[in-house]
């Protein structure tokens, strides 16, 4: 196949630009096309199709490494596809196919749907380029540019009220500032920006600092604390295509991309060592905090926002086990999750375009209305809480196998994670799909949605299923050989102790909301005995306040800092306004006045300029 | 023959100067032929002789009549001329400044940091003025071709359809 | 390699058969049918250059001499292209076709001199840049200069007159300049021709006295092309001469006859002469003074027309600076930046053609939300300016970027940093432009005003493509640059 | 002939071209600025000459003179021509007048 591409596009290499180039050239068409919803589609699928191909062609070709000299400060355009990157590039490649058919037949009618799909693309060309570049610098810059669309995306629909848009650029950005300042500890401890010229490098002394810096900016990105509180903000706000795209699918892939990355390419993290034990305490926490937000949600989309959160700590501590083990896992966990968190926030869509509202106390019942959608559901439901032999229950049982192998705490804490998040799933699936049909006030009915939207949904959860029964397909399939790691994780997870752990939780969650929903009369209600226990209840309290949020901690201190700038801002303003003005202007009227028109004052400059020429030749000679 | 060049320089350099220095626009323009003929003469003498012919005729002949032409075809009345010929003093530097930047030539000339470089002699057959022109200048007869259409045209452009 | 020499030699046989048809024709008939002649004139340039272009390309040759029938003699003047050559003869080309779309709409009477006159000025400029010997270049130069005197001053308005006087005069001490430079240099050589030149190695014995003669031939030369250039110190008649021609005059001299007359003479210069580093530093200097001394003059003007043509001084400025850095980056941002100034400077003269065209001023202080009525006008005006600002992806960044890189590579970073901090006036004084003319209120005065149509429109509408598609695909044809070597 | 003739010609061609051009920048009537850069040609069609003389190459100098010497008469000619043309604007010939375009 690649044979066929490189003889239309002169060479294989050139691959490699298209994939960058012409993304942004068709998102600049789908722009024009806009609301014309027939061409759209036709353009976006067969562009993203075309994506696809090139992917696939990548992944089946021996790799490129192409430089273009671009200056001589060391940033030239280094790109390297190779077998890790190139599994990257088909996986965006194909969650893009799916979403961006969801999100045409989502945005139909819609008035921003030209302006979504041009960030859409931007995103799918500034992803491509950062999975290919091989130059740190090269990679910040496509990094930045997917922070760029992400405020325009979150802008859209939100012109008059930018404050999810601001707080996740806040957020956002100040994981990238960390990620730039990590990039240059590292290339001045590595010596080179070339990730394919370092050497591992140790994690200690500033290196560590350094390590941390990179760390946090790509965690940051798949969503991980402290840089997650944008995202529930998001689910409020922003369409629910972004959601499906950003938090659930492309962020992730890019976060953990890098993360992986560095653990095993740029620097030598020890299984145990301190630098891996606070990788992995942050996952932890992630898991165990977002999830207890989760818990208590209300609202479908905003409930699955918390489990993108959540779930993020699962991949961050896998690979932070540093073990080969704990690497596999978390890249499949993230696989996993990707497939099943997008197919659930397209479920979310699907009922949202249905009833008009993700609000779980308007909603009920819906699976008689609604069946394929709910089917999709259940099956990804199952999935993220971990149910055999569904795909979810294998990569966490190996994230497991590694959190235990480092330290028993974590495996406690990702046990925990994994009850709470069986809980409430349990309580959103019978809320909105069981029970007693339920529908907002302002609708009369609802129906199934167009093919469109549960085509993707559709073979998001075939994978689901596949995934998990055939395990080996991704993980001997594409994930080993892409790592070069040639021991066999598919199958049965080894040990029967800890599967019979997992049911067991499981068991017990099943336990605990039917308890719940006895309590309090209602399925929506079965998580309130844990939301109103008496410690509990104070936390969660603050929480809601969004005392816990990093995002205003990180407001009180800009605000004391923004008092300091302002005076001196004042001082430079009137330099620029009246100072700098004052000469610019100053200058410019005195010229014209010595410009009087007069032919012999012309001639006399062009003389003056004649003498200067002759003064320079002799003072250079 | 070197007396002639040194004595046809010499007044090439008067006439010249005189030409911008009378106040006289018709006086300027013979002054200006005659530096043109003394040149003429100069270059016949340094061999060059088809060239003079050209000067002499061209530039001493044909320019002088231009000019001639343009003075009769622009009356320029008492008050007027009075008001143009201000320049009476403004001109009287003229020999002030040729005085200090001939001294100063001199300086550079005579300086060890530059000479001209040694005469080569003339090593072409008679008939080469003819190939030169024809054969290896053929692109400056088109061009030449080109300035006297564009010459043409811009006297159709100016001149025809005055009111 | 025959097909290149017969589309070289359409660059000299259409211009001149278009000149022979119109003037044997009847007058009636010329004054109709001349313009879609000299389009035809155009486009056939355009085209020929294009097709040139690829074909050497694809030869994988830097340059291609040919002669006319039997100037094969080994010391005879021949005509040469090369890469960066037909670039220029391709922007000749569009600028024309442009002059001539506007020059429908504003030239009433006298087309047939204005086509004829055009013609002149096509041979002229494209003699210039397919020659290769120094006093051959000279003769082309001057029929360049005389055809745009006699354009600009053929309308006979007292500003035109006067301002082709000036241009005149100043053009003048321009040859006598470079005539005295290329006399000297003469004396050495014993011949002209660039290959000759080059190959006597003037500058070999570096403590030769004779070197006197060559620095002073090298002051004098980049004074007279500075002069032609309208760089700053010698940048005083280009506005007048530009501000006071008809629009569609305005538009050859400033897209491109000031490139092909001035900087040519440069690109041959630091071609023959780039050993010399004061040269080299002298360019570095006159850019930099031109691009600040361009922008605070364009910052004070309130003539539509007189703006932009401080703003082409200014942008001299950062062509000579690409040429100072005497490297092939250098060169090739230069020659890109001619071309991109070549579009936007062109797109700019005819939004002045069709601001005048629609509501009888060019003083900028008489309009004001023009944009609302004059839809395209306003977006090519806004692309142009944004390209001329060096604003990304549009196509005068990456040509600025090339110019900038070749500075810096070359250990010119002092200019590299002023070239860049400069960028800053050229978007100020733009922006001013933009804001006073198509931003801001709709004077009521305006009520009635209705976009431009006809030709004007179709220029527009095709340089503000041209300018988009540069800006967006520029780096493909970096890739292909490189791929054919010239990189 | 020996190099001092040469270098007399230099040195007087020079002065003549200052002459030249003090005469363009000094005076008031257009046609004098005509004159003026009449007599700064006379030195540069000398230069040629003394350079064909020096470097052995008289004929090429001289069809160098020849192409200038035209180009100088039609470049005269279009001078005059714009002269004639403002003389009928303005009924003068003072350059002075020529200050519309300026700033």
């Amino acid at each position: 196949m690649l044979n066929s591409i490189s003889l239309f596009l002169g060479s294989g290499a050139n691959i490699i630009w298209f994939m960058i180039v012409l993304p942004v050239a068709i998102g600049v068409v789908l722009w024009f096309l806009g609301k014309h919803y027939i061409p759209a589609l036709i353009l976006s699928l067969v562009s993203a199709a075309v994506n696809l191909l090139f992917a696939v062609s990548l992944y089946r070709s021996e790799g490129f490494y192409l430089v273009f000299p671009f200056s001589s400060c060391g940033l030239d355009i280094a790109l390297n596809v190779y077998s890790f990157s190139s599994m990257f590039l088909l996986f965006i490649a194909a969650g893009f196919l799916l979403i961006i058919l969801y999100s045409v037949v989502f945005l139909k009618e819609k008035n921003y749907a030209g302006c979504f799909m041009l960030y859409m693309y931007i995103s799918l060309a500034m992803m491509n380029g950062a999975f290919m570049s091989d130059n740190l610098g090269v990679m910040l810059f496509f990094w930045e540019g997917l922070l760029c669309t992400l405020f325009g995306i979150l802008l859209i629909n939100n012109m008059h009220n930018p404050k999810t848009a601001v707080k996740a650029l806040t957020l956002s950005g100040t994981a990238d500032l960390l990620l730039m300042l990590g990039i240059i500890i590292t290339a001045y401890q590595a010596g080179t920006l070339y990730i394919s010229q370092m050497q591992k490098l140790p994690v200690s002394g500033i290196s560590a600092f350094g390590f941390v810096c990179m760390m946090l900016g790509a965690i940051g990105k798949a969503g991980s604390m402290p840089f997650h509180s944008w995202i529930p903000n998001a689910a409020d706000d922003a369409p629910t295509p972004f959601m499906v795209a950003f938090p659930a699918a492309l962020e992730k892939f890019l976060g953990i991309y890098l993360t992986a990355r560095i653990v095993m390419d740029i620097y030598d993290l020890q299984p145990g060592s301190g630098a891996s034990i606070a990788v992995m305490t942050i996952g932890t926490l992630t898991i165990v905090l977002a999830v207890a937000m989760a818990l208590i949600q209300k609202d479908m989309k905003r409930l699955l926002s918390y489990h993108a959160i959540s779930q993020v700590g699962y991949m961050v501590l896998g690979i932070g086990t540093a073990l080969p083990i704990g690497i596999v896992g978390g890249l499949f966990h993230m696989l996993n999750h990707v497939i099943y968190k997008s197919c659930l926030f397209m479920t979310a869509g699907s009922v949202e375009i249905q009833t008009g509202t993700t609000d779980l106390r308007k909603i009920g019942g819906l699976a008689k209305k609604m069946p394929v959608t709910a089917i999709c559901f259940v099956i990804s439901a199952l999935a993220i809480s971990g149910v055999p032999p569904l795909n979810g229950f294998f990569s966490k049982e190996l994230v497991f196998d590694a959190a235990l192998e480092s330290n028993v705490v974590f495996y406690l804490g990702a046990l925990l994670g994994a009850f709470m998040t069986a809980i409430s799933f349990l309580k959103l699936g019978r809320a909105a799909f069981g029970g007693e049909y339920k529908l907002p006030s302002a609708k009369k009915y609802v129906r199934e949605s167009s093919a469109g939207m549960f085509l993707p949904m559709g073979v998001l959860a075939v994978l689901c299923v596949l995934f998990g029964v055939a395990n080996t397909l991704p993980l001997d399939g594409l994930l080993c050989p892409a790592l070069g790691d040639t021991e066999v994780y598919s199958g049965w997870p080894h040990s029967t102790v800890l599967v019979l752990i997992s049911i067991a939780v499981l068991l017990l969650s099943l336990g605990d909301h039917l308890y719940g929903s006895k309590k309090s009369g209602s399925a929506l209600d079965a998580a309130d005995h844990i939301h109103y226990a008496p410690v509990l209840k104070n936390i969660y309290n603050a929480a809601e306040k969004q005392l816990f949020d990093p995002y205003n901690w990180l407001m009180h201190v800009a605000n004391g800092f923004s008092a300091l700038c302002v005076f001196i801002e004042r001082c430079i303003t009137w330099l620029y306004d009246d100072g700098v003005v004052g000469i610019v202007k100053g200058a410019g009227t005195l010229l014209q006045r010595f410009n009087d028109g007069s032919l012999s004052r012309y001639l006399v400059v062009a003389i003056t300029g004649v003498a200067g020429i002759i003064v320079l030749f002799l003072a250079i000679i | 023959m070197e007396a002639v060049v040194y004595i046809c320089l010499g007044l090439m350099f008067i006439f010249g100067v005189l030409a911008v220095m009378f106040r006289s626009i018709l006086k300027s323009a013979i002054a200006l032929a005659v530096a043109s003929a003394m040149l003429g003469i100069i270059m016949y003498v340094l061999g060059s002789v088809w060239a003079a012919i050209f000067e002499i005729s061209v530039c001493s002949g044909l320019i002088t009549v231009i000019f001639i032409s343009a003075i009769s075809l622009s009356n320029t009345d008492k008050q007027d001329l009075a008001k143009l010929y201000e320049d009476k003093e403004r001109m009287a530097f003229l020999p002030t400044v040729l005085i200090i930047s001939g001294v100063t030539l001199l300086l550079v000339v005579t300086s060890p940091a530059f000479s001209l470089p040694a005469a080569v002699p003339v090593a072409e057959a008679a008939d080469t003025l003819r190939e030169t022109l024809w054969i290896h200048r053929q692109v400056d007869i088109w061009g030449q071709a080109m300035v006297i259409i564009t010459g043409a045209l811009t006297v159709v452009a100016l001149f025809k359809e005055r009111e | 390699m025959q097909v290149i020499e017969y589309s070289a030699v359409l660059f000299f046989a259409v211009p001149l058969a278009i000149l022979l048809i119109n003037i044997l024709f009847p007058k009636q008939l010329a004054e109709k049918f001349s313009i879609y002649l000299a389009g035809i004139a155009a486009i056939t340039q355009i085209a020929a250059s294009a097709a040139g272009f690829l074909l050497l390309s694809a030869y994988r040759l830097h340059e291609y001499e040919f002669s006319f029938w039997d100037m094969t003699n080994a010391g005879s003047v021949r005509f040469g292209v090369n890469t960066f050559s037909l670039v220029i003869l391709f922007c000749i080309g569009l600028v024309s076709l442009a002059s001539i779309l506007v020059a429908n709409r504003t030239v009433d009477k006298k087309r047939a001199g204005y086509v004829n006159l055009l013609m002149m000025l096509m041979l002229g400029m494209n003699g210039m840049v397919m020659v290769t010997d120094l006093f051959s270049l000279y003769v082309f130069l001057e029929i360049v200069g005389i055809a745009s005197f006699v354009l600009i001053a053929m309308f006979k308005s007292d500003t035109g007159l006067e301002g082709a006087f000036k241009y005149l005069v100043m053009s003048i001490l321009a040859s006598i300049m470079i005539l005295t430079g290329l006399s000297f240099i003469f004396m050495q050589t014993g011949s002209l021709q660039y290959a000759h030149v080059v190959g006597m190695n003037l500058l070999e014995g570096q403590s030769s006295p004779q070197l006197m003669l060559i620095y002073a031939a090298m002051t004098l030369m980049i004074a007279g092309f500075g002069i032609k250039t309208g760089a700053v110190p010698f940048h005083s008649w280009l506005p007048d001469a530009h501000q006071s021609a008809n629009t569609a005059v305005s538009v050859l001299l400033s897209g491109i006859v000031i490139k092909v007359a001035g900087i040519y003479g440069f690109i041959v210069l630091t071609g023959l002469f780039s050993k010399l580093p004061a040269v080299n530093m002298a360019l570095a200097i006159m850019g930099t003074v031109s691009i600040i001394i361009g922008a605070l003059f364009a910052l004070r003007q309130n003539h539509f027309k007189r703006i932009v043509a401080y703003s082409s001084v200014s942008q001299m400025g950062y062509i000579l600076l690409g040429l100072s850095a005497g490297s092939i980056l250098g060169l090739l941002g230069a020659v890109v930046h001619v071309f991109n100034h070549a579009t936007f400077k062109s797109t700019l003269f005819t939004n002045a053609a069709a601001v005048h065209e629609q509501t009888g001023t060019y003083d900028i202080d008489e309009m004001g939300g023009l944009e609302k009525k004059m839809p395209v006008t306003g977006f090519s005006s806004l692309a142009a300016f944004m390209s001329t600002a060096g604003i990304p992806p549009f196509a005068g960044f990456w040509s600025k970027l090339l110019i900038i890189m070749a500075l810096w590579d070359s250990g010119f970073q002092l200019f590299a940093a002023i070239a860049l901090f400069a960028s800053i006036f050229t978007a100020v004084y733009f922006l001013r432009l933009q804001k006073k003319v198509f931003f801001g209120k709709l004077l009521s005065k305006f009520a009635g005003l209705t976009e431009i149509g006809g030709s004007i429109k179709f220029a527009q509408i095709m340089l503000t493509v041209v300018t988009i598609a540069t800006g967006l695909f520029f780096p493909f044809a970096l890739l292909y640059l490189k791929g054919i070597g010239i990189l | 002939m020996n190099a001092f003739v040469e270098t007399a010609m230099l040195v007087v061609g020079f002065l003549l071209i200052i002459a030249g051009c003090y005469g363009l920048i000094r005076t008031y009537h257009l046609l004098k600025i005509v004159i003026g850069v009449e007599v700064a040609m006379k030195a540069v069609t000398m230069f040629i000459v003394l350079a064909g003389f020096i470097n052995g190459k008289a004929a090429l100098a001289q069809t160098f003179v020849i192409t200038v010497i035209v180009i100088e008469v039609v470049v005269a000619v279009v001078a005059v021509g714009i002269a004639i043309n403002l003389y009928n604007n303005y009924g003068s010939m003072d350059v002075r007048n020529l200050k519309k375009l300026k700033g």
